[in-house]
Protein backbone atom coordinates (compact mmCIF):
# COMPACT_ATOMS: atom_id res chain seq x y z
CA UNK A 1 0.00 0.00 0.00
CA UNK A 2 2.90 2.54 0.64
CA UNK A 3 3.88 2.09 -2.55
CA UNK A 4 0.73 3.04 -4.08
CA UNK A 5 1.19 6.02 -2.02
CA UNK A 6 4.43 6.92 -2.96
CA UNK A 7 3.22 6.59 -7.03
CA UNK A 8 0.29 9.32 -5.97
CA UNK A 9 2.95 11.62 -4.10
CA UNK A 10 4.95 11.82 -7.50
CA UNK A 11 2.48 11.73 -9.65
CA UNK A 12 0.90 14.71 -7.78
CA UNK A 13 4.47 16.27 -8.26
CA UNK A 14 4.63 15.30 -11.60
CA UNK A 15 1.64 17.80 -12.23
CA UNK A 16 3.45 20.80 -11.08
CA UNK A 17 5.84 20.62 -14.26
CA UNK A 18 2.95 22.27 -16.45
CA UNK A 19 2.01 24.36 -13.70
CA UNK A 20 5.47 26.11 -13.53
CA UNK A 21 5.67 26.30 -16.85
CA UNK A 22 2.91 28.48 -16.93
CA UNK A 23 4.69 30.71 -13.66
CA UNK A 24 7.42 30.96 -15.93
CA UNK A 25 6.03 32.49 -19.03
CA UNK A 26 2.21 33.77 -18.02
CA UNK A 27 1.86 36.94 -19.97
CA UNK A 28 0.15 38.92 -16.76
CA UNK A 29 0.60 38.84 -13.15
CA UNK A 30 -3.08 37.44 -12.51
CA UNK A 31 -1.72 34.05 -14.35
CA UNK A 32 1.03 33.57 -12.31
CA UNK A 33 -1.04 33.56 -9.33
CA UNK A 34 -3.85 31.07 -10.88
CA UNK A 35 -0.64 28.58 -11.36
CA UNK A 36 0.63 29.39 -8.22
CA UNK A 37 -2.90 28.79 -6.37
CA UNK A 38 -2.99 25.33 -8.12
CA UNK A 39 0.96 24.62 -7.51
CA UNK A 40 -0.11 24.87 -3.26
CA UNK A 41 -2.90 23.01 -3.78
CA UNK A 42 -0.25 19.98 -5.66
CA UNK A 43 1.72 20.09 -2.92
CA UNK A 44 -0.94 20.08 0.07
CA UNK A 45 -1.71 16.68 -1.98
CA UNK A 46 1.82 15.46 -1.88
CA UNK A 47 2.31 16.60 1.74
CA UNK A 48 -0.89 14.58 2.48
CA UNK A 49 0.16 11.49 0.50
CA UNK A 50 4.04 11.67 1.28
CA UNK A 51 2.80 11.15 5.32
CA UNK A 52 0.80 8.18 4.58
CA UNK A 53 3.68 6.84 2.33
CA UNK A 54 6.06 7.64 5.22
CA UNK A 55 3.54 5.63 7.89
CA UNK A 56 4.26 9.26 9.95
CA UNK A 57 0.81 11.44 11.03
CA UNK A 58 2.60 14.11 12.23
CA UNK A 59 3.95 15.67 8.49
CA UNK A 60 -0.02 16.08 7.53
CA UNK A 61 -0.35 19.33 9.65
CA UNK A 62 1.98 21.41 7.27
CA UNK A 63 -0.72 20.37 4.70
CA UNK A 64 -3.74 22.00 6.90
CA UNK A 65 -1.33 24.90 6.82
CA UNK A 66 -0.95 25.37 3.13
CA UNK A 67 -4.62 24.66 2.03
CA UNK A 68 -5.86 27.15 4.62
CA UNK A 69 -3.14 29.90 4.31
CA UNK A 70 -1.94 29.93 0.52
CA UNK A 71 -4.56 31.81 -0.73
CA UNK A 72 -3.77 35.46 1.65
CA UNK A 73 -1.18 36.68 -1.66
CA UNK A 74 -4.41 35.81 -4.07
CA UNK A 75 -6.45 37.88 -1.56
CA UNK A 76 -3.86 41.01 -0.87
CA UNK A 77 -3.32 40.73 -5.03
CA UNK A 78 -7.23 40.76 -5.61
CA UNK A 79 -7.79 43.64 -3.02
CA UNK A 80 -4.64 45.86 -4.96
CA UNK A 81 -6.00 45.07 -8.28
CA UNK A 82 -9.24 46.69 -7.58
CA UNK A 83 -8.20 49.37 -5.34
CA UNK A 84 -4.57 50.54 -6.40
CA UNK A 85 -3.21 51.72 -3.14
CA UNK A 86 -3.20 48.79 0.16
CA UNK B 1 10.66 5.79 -5.04
CA UNK B 2 11.85 7.93 -2.71
CA UNK B 3 14.98 9.18 -4.12
CA UNK B 4 12.48 10.46 -7.24
CA UNK B 5 10.58 12.44 -5.16
CA UNK B 6 13.31 13.91 -3.46
CA UNK B 7 15.06 14.72 -6.49
CA UNK B 8 12.15 16.01 -8.34
CA UNK B 9 11.29 18.59 -5.40
CA UNK B 10 14.82 19.63 -5.74
CA UNK B 11 14.37 20.51 -9.16
CA UNK B 12 11.14 22.23 -8.88
CA UNK B 13 12.91 24.58 -6.10
CA UNK B 14 16.08 25.46 -8.89
CA UNK B 15 13.11 25.70 -11.87
CA UNK B 16 11.25 28.77 -9.50
CA UNK B 17 14.45 29.95 -8.16
CA UNK B 18 15.87 30.67 -11.46
CA UNK B 19 12.16 31.62 -12.68
CA UNK B 20 12.26 34.16 -9.70
CA UNK B 21 15.73 35.82 -10.93
CA UNK B 22 14.58 36.20 -14.43
CA UNK B 23 11.26 37.54 -14.72
CA UNK B 24 11.30 41.18 -14.95
CA UNK B 25 8.02 42.07 -13.51
CA UNK B 26 8.68 42.64 -9.55
CA UNK B 27 5.25 41.36 -8.74
CA UNK B 28 5.37 38.12 -10.82
CA UNK B 29 8.77 37.91 -9.45
CA UNK B 30 7.31 37.80 -6.01
CA UNK B 31 4.85 34.63 -7.18
CA UNK B 32 7.87 32.78 -8.44
CA UNK B 33 9.66 33.47 -4.86
CA UNK B 34 6.40 32.24 -2.92
CA UNK B 35 6.29 28.99 -5.34
CA UNK B 36 9.74 28.33 -4.18
CA UNK B 37 8.84 28.65 -0.43
CA UNK B 38 5.71 25.97 -1.23
CA UNK B 39 7.66 23.22 -3.13
CA UNK B 40 11.18 24.01 -0.72
CA UNK B 41 8.54 23.16 2.03
CA UNK B 42 7.43 20.19 0.28
CA UNK B 43 11.45 19.24 0.22
CA UNK B 44 11.36 19.46 3.83
CA UNK B 45 8.50 17.56 4.21
CA UNK B 46 10.68 14.84 2.46
CA UNK B 47 13.56 14.96 4.06
CA UNK B 48 12.13 14.29 7.02
CA UNK B 49 11.59 17.83 9.36
CA UNK B 50 8.05 18.53 9.59
CA UNK B 51 9.07 21.79 11.97
CA UNK B 52 11.16 23.42 9.37
CA UNK B 53 8.33 22.53 7.06
CA UNK B 54 6.32 24.68 9.44
CA UNK B 55 8.08 27.72 9.48
CA UNK B 56 9.13 27.66 5.97
CA UNK B 57 5.22 27.26 5.03
CA UNK B 58 4.12 30.43 7.31
CA UNK B 59 7.13 32.21 6.09
CA UNK B 60 8.46 31.82 2.78
CA UNK B 61 5.29 30.70 1.01
CA UNK B 62 2.69 32.74 2.80
CA UNK B 63 4.07 36.10 4.69
CA UNK B 64 7.11 36.84 2.76
CA UNK B 65 5.58 37.28 -0.42
CA UNK B 66 2.68 39.08 1.00
CA UNK B 67 4.96 42.06 2.52
CA UNK B 68 6.73 42.10 -0.71
CA UNK B 69 3.67 42.71 -2.55
CA UNK B 70 2.34 45.21 -0.05
CA UNK B 71 5.85 46.95 -0.17
CA UNK B 72 5.66 46.69 -3.43
CA UNK B 73 2.48 48.59 -3.71
CA UNK B 74 2.72 50.84 -1.63
CA UNK B 75 6.34 52.10 -3.38
CA UNK B 76 4.71 52.67 -6.43
CA UNK B 77 1.35 53.78 -5.34
CA UNK B 78 3.69 57.45 -3.84
CA UNK B 79 6.84 57.43 -6.45
CA UNK B 80 5.10 56.88 -10.04
CA UNK B 81 2.42 58.52 -11.35
CA UNK B 82 1.30 55.82 -14.03
CA UNK B 83 0.35 53.03 -11.71
CA UNK B 84 -1.93 51.59 -14.25
CA UNK B 85 1.17 49.61 -15.09
CA UNK B 86 0.77 46.87 -12.63
CA UNK B 87 2.10 44.02 -15.28
CA UNK B 88 -1.04 43.40 -16.14
CA UNK B 89 -0.35 44.46 -19.63
CA UNK B 90 1.13 41.60 -21.05
CA UNK B 91 3.21 41.13 -24.25
CA UNK B 92 1.45 38.50 -26.36
CA UNK B 93 -0.04 35.42 -25.58
CA UNK C 1 -30.04 34.70 21.26
CA UNK C 2 -29.75 31.62 23.71
CA UNK C 3 -30.38 29.66 20.51
CA UNK C 4 -27.60 31.31 18.53
CA UNK C 5 -25.27 30.63 21.68
CA UNK C 6 -26.23 26.82 21.06
CA UNK C 7 -25.83 26.86 17.66
CA UNK C 8 -22.33 28.73 17.63
CA UNK C 9 -21.23 26.12 20.49
CA UNK C 10 -22.49 23.58 18.36
CA UNK C 11 -20.27 24.59 15.46
CA UNK C 12 -17.35 25.70 17.24
CA UNK C 13 -17.13 22.34 19.07
CA UNK C 14 -17.64 20.29 16.02
CA UNK C 15 -14.71 22.39 14.65
CA UNK C 16 -12.78 21.24 17.77
CA UNK C 17 -13.44 17.65 17.62
CA UNK C 18 -12.03 17.51 13.76
CA UNK C 19 -9.32 19.53 14.42
CA UNK C 20 -8.31 17.43 17.96
CA UNK C 21 -9.36 14.13 17.56
CA UNK C 22 -8.68 12.77 20.45
CA UNK C 23 -11.07 11.22 22.64
CA UNK C 24 -10.40 11.50 25.97
CA UNK C 25 -12.13 13.35 28.71
CA UNK C 26 -9.97 15.68 29.45
CA UNK C 27 -10.03 16.88 25.59
CA UNK C 28 -13.63 16.93 25.67
CA UNK C 29 -13.87 19.13 28.74
CA UNK C 30 -11.54 21.61 27.22
CA UNK C 31 -13.28 21.95 24.26
CA UNK C 32 -16.32 22.39 25.55
CA UNK C 33 -15.12 25.16 27.54
CA UNK C 34 -13.31 26.62 24.31
CA UNK C 35 -16.29 26.45 22.53
CA UNK C 36 -18.44 28.01 24.79
CA UNK C 37 -16.05 30.68 25.09
CA UNK C 38 -15.93 31.21 21.34
CA UNK C 39 -19.54 31.02 21.34
CA UNK C 40 -19.94 33.98 24.16
CA UNK C 41 -17.29 36.04 22.43
CA UNK C 42 -19.05 35.74 18.71
CA UNK C 43 -22.97 35.38 19.73
CA UNK C 44 -23.60 39.31 19.23
CA UNK C 45 -22.09 39.41 16.33
CA UNK C 46 -25.20 38.39 13.97
CA UNK C 47 -27.55 35.54 13.00
CA UNK C 48 -25.90 32.19 13.08
CA UNK C 49 -27.73 29.02 11.01
CA UNK C 50 -28.05 26.46 13.47
CA UNK C 51 -27.12 22.80 12.63
CA UNK C 52 -29.94 21.38 13.54
CA UNK C 53 -32.20 22.92 11.11
CA UNK C 54 -30.95 20.10 8.62
CA UNK C 55 -32.73 17.54 10.63
CA UNK C 56 -36.12 18.49 9.32
CA UNK C 57 -37.19 15.61 7.18
CA UNK C 58 -37.94 17.31 4.14
CA UNK C 59 -35.14 19.76 4.28
CA UNK C 60 -32.29 16.81 4.50
CA UNK C 61 -34.25 15.15 1.62
CA UNK C 62 -33.87 18.55 -0.55
CA UNK C 63 -29.96 18.93 0.58
CA UNK C 64 -29.25 14.96 -0.22
CA UNK C 65 -31.07 15.12 -4.00
CA UNK C 66 -29.10 19.28 -4.10
CA UNK C 67 -25.68 17.52 -3.49
CA UNK C 68 -26.36 14.15 -5.71
CA UNK C 69 -27.36 16.69 -8.70
CA UNK C 70 -24.39 19.13 -8.13
CA UNK C 71 -22.10 16.29 -7.78
CA UNK C 72 -23.87 14.63 -10.99
CA UNK C 73 -23.02 18.38 -12.89
CA UNK C 74 -19.41 18.32 -11.37
CA UNK C 75 -18.69 15.28 -13.43
CA UNK C 76 -20.42 16.13 -16.55
CA UNK C 77 -18.56 19.86 -16.65
CA UNK C 78 -15.67 18.43 -15.70
CA UNK C 79 -15.72 15.96 -18.88
CA UNK C 80 -17.01 18.26 -21.15
CA UNK C 81 -14.14 20.67 -19.81
CA UNK C 82 -11.34 18.33 -20.06
CA UNK C 83 -12.61 17.74 -23.70
CA UNK C 84 -12.02 20.92 -24.86
CA UNK C 85 -9.12 21.15 -23.20
CA UNK C 86 -7.04 18.05 -25.42
CA UNK C 87 -8.79 18.90 -28.36
CA UNK C 88 -6.44 20.26 -30.77
CA UNK C 89 -8.44 23.13 -31.80
CA UNK C 90 -9.52 24.11 -28.91
CA UNK C 91 -13.40 24.23 -29.32
CA UNK C 92 -14.09 27.62 -27.27
CA UNK C 93 -16.56 30.05 -27.46
CA UNK C 94 -16.08 32.43 -24.22
CA UNK C 95 -17.89 35.09 -23.21
CA UNK C 96 -19.39 36.99 -20.57
CA UNK C 97 -22.83 37.14 -19.93
CA UNK C 98 -25.56 39.08 -17.53
CA UNK C 99 -28.43 36.63 -15.72
CA UNK C 100 -31.45 37.79 -13.55
CA UNK C 101 -31.47 36.25 -10.23
CA UNK C 102 -34.33 35.31 -7.44
CA UNK C 103 -32.25 35.62 -4.55
CA UNK C 104 -32.60 37.66 -1.73
CA UNK C 105 -30.51 36.94 1.58
CA UNK C 106 -26.23 36.88 1.90
CA UNK C 107 -26.35 33.19 2.44
CA UNK C 108 -28.38 32.75 -0.81
CA UNK C 109 -26.02 34.61 -2.97
CA UNK C 110 -22.97 33.31 -1.45
CA UNK C 111 -24.62 29.63 -2.24
CA UNK C 112 -25.14 30.04 -5.68
CA UNK C 113 -21.84 31.43 -6.14
CA UNK C 114 -20.04 28.84 -4.82
CA UNK C 115 -21.74 25.80 -6.20
CA UNK C 116 -21.45 27.74 -9.18
CA UNK C 117 -18.12 27.98 -9.01
CA UNK C 118 -17.52 24.30 -8.43
CA UNK C 119 -19.77 23.21 -11.87
CA UNK C 120 -16.64 24.53 -14.03
CA UNK C 121 -18.41 25.64 -16.61
CA UNK C 122 -19.28 29.13 -15.87
CA UNK C 123 -17.23 31.38 -13.18
CA UNK C 124 -19.28 33.82 -11.11
CA UNK C 125 -17.38 37.55 -11.73
CA UNK C 126 -19.43 39.95 -10.38
CA UNK C 127 -22.81 40.73 -8.53
CA UNK C 128 -25.56 43.44 -9.31
CA UNK C 129 -27.35 43.45 -5.78
CA UNK C 130 -29.88 46.03 -6.39
CA UNK C 131 -30.38 45.28 -10.08
CA UNK C 132 -30.54 41.44 -9.29
CA UNK C 133 -28.07 40.47 -11.53
CA UNK C 134 -25.12 37.83 -11.51
CA UNK C 135 -22.09 38.42 -14.38
CA UNK C 136 -21.03 35.08 -15.24
CA UNK C 137 -18.17 34.06 -17.23
CA UNK C 138 -18.87 30.65 -19.23
CA UNK C 139 -16.97 28.76 -21.64
CA UNK C 140 -19.32 28.09 -24.50
CA UNK C 141 -22.10 31.05 -25.08
CA UNK C 142 -25.02 29.58 -26.82
CA UNK C 143 -27.32 32.47 -27.07
CA UNK C 144 -27.20 36.32 -25.91
CA UNK C 145 -30.64 35.55 -24.18
CA UNK C 146 -30.47 36.27 -20.44
CA UNK C 147 -32.85 33.92 -19.64
CA UNK C 148 -32.03 31.05 -21.70
CA UNK C 149 -28.60 32.08 -19.92
CA UNK C 150 -30.42 31.83 -16.73
CA UNK C 151 -31.97 28.53 -17.26
CA UNK C 152 -28.74 26.81 -18.14
CA UNK C 153 -25.96 28.36 -15.55
CA UNK C 154 -27.76 29.35 -12.26
CA UNK C 155 -31.36 28.93 -12.59
CA UNK C 156 -31.40 25.19 -11.72
CA UNK C 157 -28.49 25.83 -8.48
CA UNK C 158 -31.11 28.43 -7.29
CA UNK C 159 -34.25 26.52 -7.80
CA UNK C 160 -32.80 23.94 -5.23
CA UNK C 161 -31.28 26.04 -3.26
CA UNK C 162 -35.07 27.64 -2.58
CA UNK C 163 -36.01 24.43 -2.30
CA UNK C 164 -33.61 23.72 0.90
CA UNK C 165 -34.78 26.84 2.33
CA UNK C 166 -38.28 26.91 1.92
CA UNK C 167 -39.19 22.96 1.74
CA UNK D 1 -9.87 -5.20 -3.22
CA UNK D 2 -9.36 -2.33 -1.22
CA UNK D 3 -5.98 -1.18 -3.16
CA UNK D 4 -7.79 -1.83 -6.38
CA UNK D 5 -10.25 0.74 -5.38
CA UNK D 6 -7.74 3.21 -4.62
CA UNK D 7 -6.05 2.85 -7.74
CA UNK D 8 -8.93 3.80 -9.73
CA UNK D 9 -10.17 6.44 -7.14
CA UNK D 10 -6.15 7.84 -7.46
CA UNK D 11 -5.64 7.46 -11.18
CA UNK D 12 -8.97 9.48 -11.72
CA UNK D 13 -8.09 12.31 -9.78
CA UNK D 14 -4.23 12.55 -10.97
CA UNK D 15 -5.72 12.59 -14.56
CA UNK D 16 -8.06 15.13 -14.31
CA UNK D 17 -5.30 17.14 -11.90
CA UNK D 18 -2.90 16.88 -14.86
CA UNK D 19 -5.77 17.78 -17.45
CA UNK D 20 -6.29 20.52 -15.30
CA UNK D 21 -2.62 21.63 -15.77
CA UNK D 22 -2.53 21.37 -19.31
CA UNK D 23 -5.54 23.17 -19.41
CA UNK D 24 -4.13 26.17 -17.52
CA UNK D 25 -0.94 25.97 -19.65
CA UNK D 26 -3.25 25.65 -23.33
CA UNK D 27 -5.88 27.93 -22.07
CA UNK D 28 -6.22 31.69 -24.04
CA UNK D 29 -6.60 34.21 -21.29
CA UNK D 30 -6.90 34.56 -17.75
CA UNK D 31 -10.32 33.91 -16.77
CA UNK D 32 -10.44 30.49 -18.77
CA UNK D 33 -7.35 29.56 -16.38
CA UNK D 34 -9.08 30.62 -13.63
CA UNK D 35 -12.25 27.81 -14.75
CA UNK D 36 -9.05 25.16 -15.24
CA UNK D 37 -7.83 25.86 -12.18
CA UNK D 38 -11.53 25.16 -10.27
CA UNK D 39 -11.32 21.75 -12.07
CA UNK D 40 -8.00 20.45 -10.26
CA UNK D 41 -10.11 20.92 -7.15
CA UNK D 42 -13.35 19.47 -7.85
CA UNK D 43 -12.18 16.43 -10.10
CA UNK D 44 -8.61 16.16 -9.12
CA UNK D 45 -7.73 17.13 -5.52
CA UNK D 46 -11.46 15.35 -4.24
CA UNK D 47 -11.20 11.52 -5.58
CA UNK D 48 -7.37 11.53 -4.50
CA UNK D 49 -8.51 12.71 -0.69
CA UNK D 50 -11.30 9.71 -1.00
CA UNK D 51 -8.96 7.12 -2.01
CA UNK D 52 -6.63 8.04 1.34
CA UNK D 53 -9.86 7.72 3.26
CA UNK D 54 -11.03 4.50 1.90
CA UNK D 55 -7.04 2.99 2.53
CA UNK D 56 -6.86 4.62 5.72
CA UNK D 57 -10.19 4.15 7.73
CA UNK D 58 -11.94 7.30 8.05
CA UNK D 59 -11.39 7.01 12.04
CA UNK D 60 -7.38 7.93 11.96
CA UNK D 61 -5.93 10.59 12.04
CA UNK D 62 -5.49 10.91 8.38
CA UNK D 63 -9.55 10.58 8.13
CA UNK D 64 -9.87 13.43 9.77
CA UNK D 65 -7.33 16.14 8.20
CA UNK D 66 -8.12 14.55 4.93
CA UNK D 67 -11.84 15.92 5.82
CA UNK D 68 -10.45 19.30 6.90
CA UNK D 69 -8.56 19.82 3.90
CA UNK D 70 -10.95 18.71 1.76
CA UNK D 71 -13.57 21.56 3.18
CA UNK D 72 -11.15 24.14 3.02
CA UNK D 73 -10.19 23.55 -1.01
CA UNK D 74 -13.77 23.20 -1.70
CA UNK D 75 -14.67 26.48 0.03
CA UNK D 76 -11.35 28.64 0.00
CA UNK D 77 -10.43 28.34 -3.43
CA UNK D 78 -13.90 29.42 -5.29
CA UNK D 79 -14.02 32.62 -3.04
CA UNK D 80 -10.31 33.28 -4.37
CA UNK D 81 -10.78 32.76 -7.93
CA UNK D 82 -14.24 34.94 -7.54
CA UNK D 83 -12.04 37.49 -5.70
CA UNK D 84 -9.28 37.22 -8.56
CA UNK D 85 -11.92 37.28 -11.52
CA UNK D 86 -13.56 40.08 -10.40
CA UNK D 87 -10.28 42.34 -9.44
CA UNK D 88 -8.75 41.63 -12.87
CA UNK D 89 -12.42 42.19 -15.23
CA UNK D 90 -12.90 45.81 -13.21
CA UNK D 91 -8.86 46.55 -13.68
CA UNK D 92 -9.72 45.45 -17.54
CA UNK D 93 -7.49 42.83 -17.85
CA UNK D 94 -8.02 41.61 -21.58
CA UNK D 95 -10.23 38.77 -22.64
CA UNK D 96 -9.34 36.58 -25.95
CA UNK D 97 -9.87 37.84 -29.04
CA UNK D 98 -12.09 35.01 -30.00
CA UNK D 99 -14.57 35.37 -27.43
CA UNK D 100 -17.99 36.11 -28.26
CA UNK D 101 -19.87 38.50 -26.01
CA UNK D 102 -18.59 41.24 -23.29
CA UNK D 103 -22.03 41.74 -21.66
CA UNK D 104 -20.51 43.58 -18.36
CA UNK D 105 -18.97 46.20 -20.88
CA UNK D 106 -22.24 46.95 -22.90
CA UNK D 107 -24.24 47.30 -20.19
CA UNK D 108 -21.44 50.18 -19.08
CA UNK D 109 -21.60 51.85 -22.48
CA UNK D 110 -25.22 51.92 -22.42
CA UNK D 111 -25.01 53.80 -18.89
CA UNK D 112 -22.61 56.29 -19.70
CA UNK D 113 -24.67 57.04 -23.01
Amino acid sequence: MTTIYGAICLAEIVVMVPLLIRLALGPTVSDRIVALNTISTQAALAVLFFAAFAQRPIYLDPALWLCSFSYLGTIVWARFLERGLL
Amino acid sequence: MFWAIDYLCLAGVIVSAIAAIRIRNLNGAVMALSAMGTILSLLFIVLGAPDDAHSEVVVGAIALPTLYLIAIGKVRAHVTDDSDDLGEVGEGR
Amino acid sequence: MLRRWLALWCLAFAVWIVLSWTRTAEQLIVGAVAAAIVATACAPLGPVAAPWVLLAPRRLLATLRATLWALGQIVRANLSLSRRIWAPSRPLRPGMVIVPSAMETDGEWAAVGLVTSLIVDNQLVDVDRQHHEMLFHTVWVDTLDPDENRAQINGPVEDRIAAIRRP
Amino acid sequence: MKSAVVIVLAVVGVGFSFSGAVGILRMPDLYTRIQCSSKTITMGAIPVLVALVVAEGPVSSYGSRTLVVAVLLLSVNPLASHALARAAYKRGVPMWPGSVVDQGAERRQQSED
